[in-house]
């Protein structure tokens, strides 16, 4: 994957959330504050739009650039998270130009890293990770077995959806939805919507 | 939506330049940015306090940085917490080598930007940050304990505001101010009633749906569910469920002294908050609880919300202390004259 | 109706009962009739001064009975006037031999009752009265030269009360007091704004019914009517609106200096003053017209009637003096700044 | 008249602010703030109640102190104007136990001084005295003439009450209604059919 490629990638998660800009305000109003479709739609707006001019060839640099600038812009709880989601991957493939399929691996695993160490928050717990946690275990594996990044992405968004539909059978804990304790337990996530759509994006390629 | 606005993408700034025009001798901005609110009155070698969160809550954040309370506070949209790297322009701004304490509400955005902030004046400034995270509404759900707070903060951060302030004034190091403030925060606790909804311009509609007889015991500033909606009842009713709750938290004893923040939520008059602040005081003096003082006002808002909530702050001689120090800031003056 | 009160009829009682029990240091009342507030700092050979008026607008009337303001205030049921015997009662308490000053607004309940009130203090008690009536609403009918004011009062008492109070403080004399006071309230202009409509407690129902998407210019602080209905505007349209009315009234002219005070009538959140503080900023720096001081909040309300007030304040460098001077009351603190 | 009829008038004007009650709210819904109906049905019972006993015997004081109570108890606009008159007319018969024709002629000029001299209204100006001093002159002419009281009272209460109709020629320059400027012309003013309910309340002995 080139930084061209990269851009790109970063431009369909953009336009894959305006595009569900309504469902997720919908799914944020039943549990939270319904800004999600804004926050979401503004912040991966403001990602691309810090590194889609191509100036910077350094791929690590390109992703903590649009993390950071996604934290400045949205500064809500997935903002944040998403930022440092970003940030992370970029720290973590600094001085990079191009990259293999285990970097994309990487992407991901520190993408999920980043916001863990931020949020704190468990596998189960009802949040981002629930969505795309299955869906980075997929990738990483199906990299690991050799198949091609569009076979792998197909089958890690599959996984990524099924993780937030699953999040039907967790009680929140965290955020806005957590005051509502067992009553939390039917309704679905924003936050792993947003993850199944991250990695539908990568799908839709 | 029946708003006194222009367009609602500019509401945060433009109140932020009536603040700036009608508060010059209190609050002023750093790095050019609007939200990034400081002190004028910047007092070299003092532990400086700052503070941030979501608009919509005036006289909260802002309203309480000047003297005895906060130095600096960085401000989001409504209802939206303020970047890590606005609140690491604030820090900068109001360190003066004594380090800086973090006070705020307990919301996630809020605290993963203040601990990023956090983390960047470590690294990037050599700045020493310390955190006290307020949260001490009983409506929402109490951690086991040993575990980290998990209830929602509302207008009893007000109390820690003015404890920590007071001490960090009076010189204290910043551990010390950092003690002071926990100890605050772990002594006060708050539960609100809300009649209407508010609705954040942006978004154009109310936050939810509530009857014109009904009302929502417990209901969080930002419209987070409470712990039952009911038919509304008298003043006196929903005050003593408010107090029970309260009381049989930490709980509150007999021989106790406390002082008590009724707060308006927006809509509320002022006659109403003194009509609870009058069955507050006769439930209290039925349980030998004696009230140092009261605060009755608008400390914490919910835009246009109606309703209105109870704080209670347990106090020991040292809190008391600072409780009664001077303060000196555009929203809230004690002892001053 | 949606209130957090108790039975309509104690509606203003309780408040008292709140009052009272929230600001001991400040204020107390006298002939064991709470609605007959008065200083709990009396100081002696100072001028009283005195106000009342129905309730239903706190702060005012009674919040501002303090130190550099005023001495006692009685109070009347929801926009109805307290009696001429508690004003009396107010009158004997207050007063210290240098006679006693009333400042109230003008409606024809409040006029009857303190001139009933004044002769009484006069013939019973041989205290000299002297009574200065404020009203500045720009929205109401100009009396012809030499006429007696037809306007209404509305939040520009606050002025006359804090210039006044500051002469009687400084030890002026009855005379000296009266004719400041005479000074600021002949130099202050106000207009307001309604979007929504208030419930006095024991009627039930709003005073008067307004659409979703409407607003009235002009309206005054019971509902009496304004100038012009219509679809709701920006905010800067609407406060264009209004100071364009008010500056041409006395006229305010460039070079002039005034202080602004940005009114909210009880339910409009303090962002949307801001935001309208900007723009009156805005207007007066284009005529040139010096801004002394900015009052931005809730000064004079209507229960919970959503709109605002802007009033302006003319000012020389006697009136600055007055209004520059610390006061202290439960609801306004200054200090020297 | 003597005090036992003194009292029972004051009763019936008590009686008859009750019985149009939601009338006098009615008018002044329409130009004022509705609590006309309350404040006289409250001041005038307040008023009789406080001298109903009949302790005290002297009838000026009586009237004073009838008029003192109601000014207590209703300190709005036409509560502080019926107080006025009532202690006027009551400082004017000072010392009588009992009323001639003349005597009474005498009570209904001092509460029209006495409102008059408080409120400083002219006649014409759309308020109480235009519907009370046709009534006062009517009696005054009738009892200078030598009719019986009842006649008088009765021709009076017409008088008064004509005089309230008449209120829908002019344009109100005191009060919440002057607001209203020319529209408040076709209105007919709320403390006028006060003035006429008065007279009635004579006049249905
Ligand atoms: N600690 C956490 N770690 C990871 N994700 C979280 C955490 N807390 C909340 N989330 C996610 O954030 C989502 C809500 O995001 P957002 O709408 O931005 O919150 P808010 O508007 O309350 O700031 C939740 O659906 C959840 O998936
Ligand atoms: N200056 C005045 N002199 C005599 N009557 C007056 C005067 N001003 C008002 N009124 C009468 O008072 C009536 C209204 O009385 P009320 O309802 O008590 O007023 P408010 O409720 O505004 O205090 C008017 O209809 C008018 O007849
Ligand atoms: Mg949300
Ligand atoms: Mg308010
Ligand atoms: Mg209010
Ligand atoms: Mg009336």
């Amino acid at each position: 994957m080139n930084q061209q490629e990269l851009i790109a990638m970063l431009g369909r998660i953009s336009k894959i959330m305006v595009e569900n800009r309504n469902y997720l305000i919908e799914l944020d109003s039943v549990v939270g504050d319904s800004d999600l479709g804004l926050t979401m739609t503004d912040g991966f707006q403001a990602a691309y739009d810090a590194v889609s001019d191509g100036s910077e060839p350094d791929l690590g640099k390109l992703l903590y650039k649009a993390g950071k600038t996604m934290g400045n812009k949205v500064p809500s709880t997935m903002g944040t998270l998403m930022a440092a989601g970003l940030m992370r991957a970029g720290k973590t493939l600094k001085g990079k130009t191009e990259l293999s399929g285990t970097d994309v691996t990487a992407l991901f695993e520190a993408y999920e890293a980043g916001v863990a160490d931020l949020g704190k928050a468990k596998l189960g717990d009802k949040t981002f990770l629930d969505g795309f946690h299955p869906g980075v275990q997929v990738l990483k594996a199906g990299v690991e077995a050799g198949e091609s990044l569009e076979e792998v992405f197909e089958k890690a968004a599959l996984a990524a959806w099924e993780g937030f539909e699953h999040t039907t059978t967790m009680i929140a804990v965290h955020g806005r939805a957590a005051t509502r304790g067992e009553a939390s337990r039917s309704l679905k996530d924003p936050g792993a919507a947003v993850a199944a759509l991250i990695m539908k994006a990568f799908a839709d390629k | 939506m029946k708003k006194l606005i222009n367009v609602p993408e500019n509401y945060v700034n433009e109140m932020l330049e009536g603040i700036y025009l009608a508060h010059p001798d209190y609050v002023t901005y750093t790095e050019g940015d609007l939200r990034c609110l400081v002190t004028s009155n910047k007092v070299e070698g003092k532990v400086g306090i700052a503070t941030g969160g979501g608009s919509g809550h005036l006289p909260l954040f802002l309203g309480y940085v000047g003297k005895g309370m906060l130095d600096g506070c960085s401000v989001g949209d409504v209802f939206q917490s303020p970047s890590a790297e606005q609140m690491l322009h604030v820090t900068k701004s109001i360190d003066s080598g004594a380090g800086v304490l973090y006070i705020y509400g307990n919301y996630n955005g809020d605290i993963f930007n203040f601990d990023m902030a956090a983390e960047m004046a470590d690294m990037e400034e050599d700045i020493h940050v310390e955190s006290v995270v307020a949260g001490e509404d009983v409506a929402s759900p109490k951690a086991a304990p040993g575990e980290k707070n998990t209830r929602r903060g509302v207008a009893g951060i007000f109390f820690v505001y003015k404890c920590a302030g007071a001490a960090a004034a009076a010189g204290k190091d910043l551990q010390e101010v950092k003690r002071i403030a926990e100890k605050a925060a772990a002594n006060v606790r708050t539960m609100g009633v809300a009649l209407t909804p508010c609705t954040v311009p942006r978004v154009g509609h109310p936050g939810f749906e509530i009857g014109e007889d009904e009302m929502e015991i417990g209901m969080g500033i930002h419209g987070e569910s409470g712990i039952r909606r009911g038919k509304l009842e008298t003043a006196d009713e929903i005050t003593s469920e408010m107090m029970e709750k309260i009381l049989e938290d930490i709980p509150y004893c007999a021989g106790d002294e406390v002082a008590v923040l009724v707060n308006g939520l927006g809509a509320t008059p002022l006659d109403e908050q003194y009509i609870v602040a009058r069955k507050v005081n006769l439930i209290l003096e039925e349980k030998g609880i004696k009230v140092h003082r009261y605060y009755v006002g608008e400390y914490v808002t919910s835009i246009e919300m109606a309703g209105l909530s109870i704080s209670l702050l347990k106090m020991d001689e040292e809190l008391k202390g600072y409780l009664d120090a001077p303060a000196d800031t555009p929203f809230f003056k004690q002892g001053i004259v």
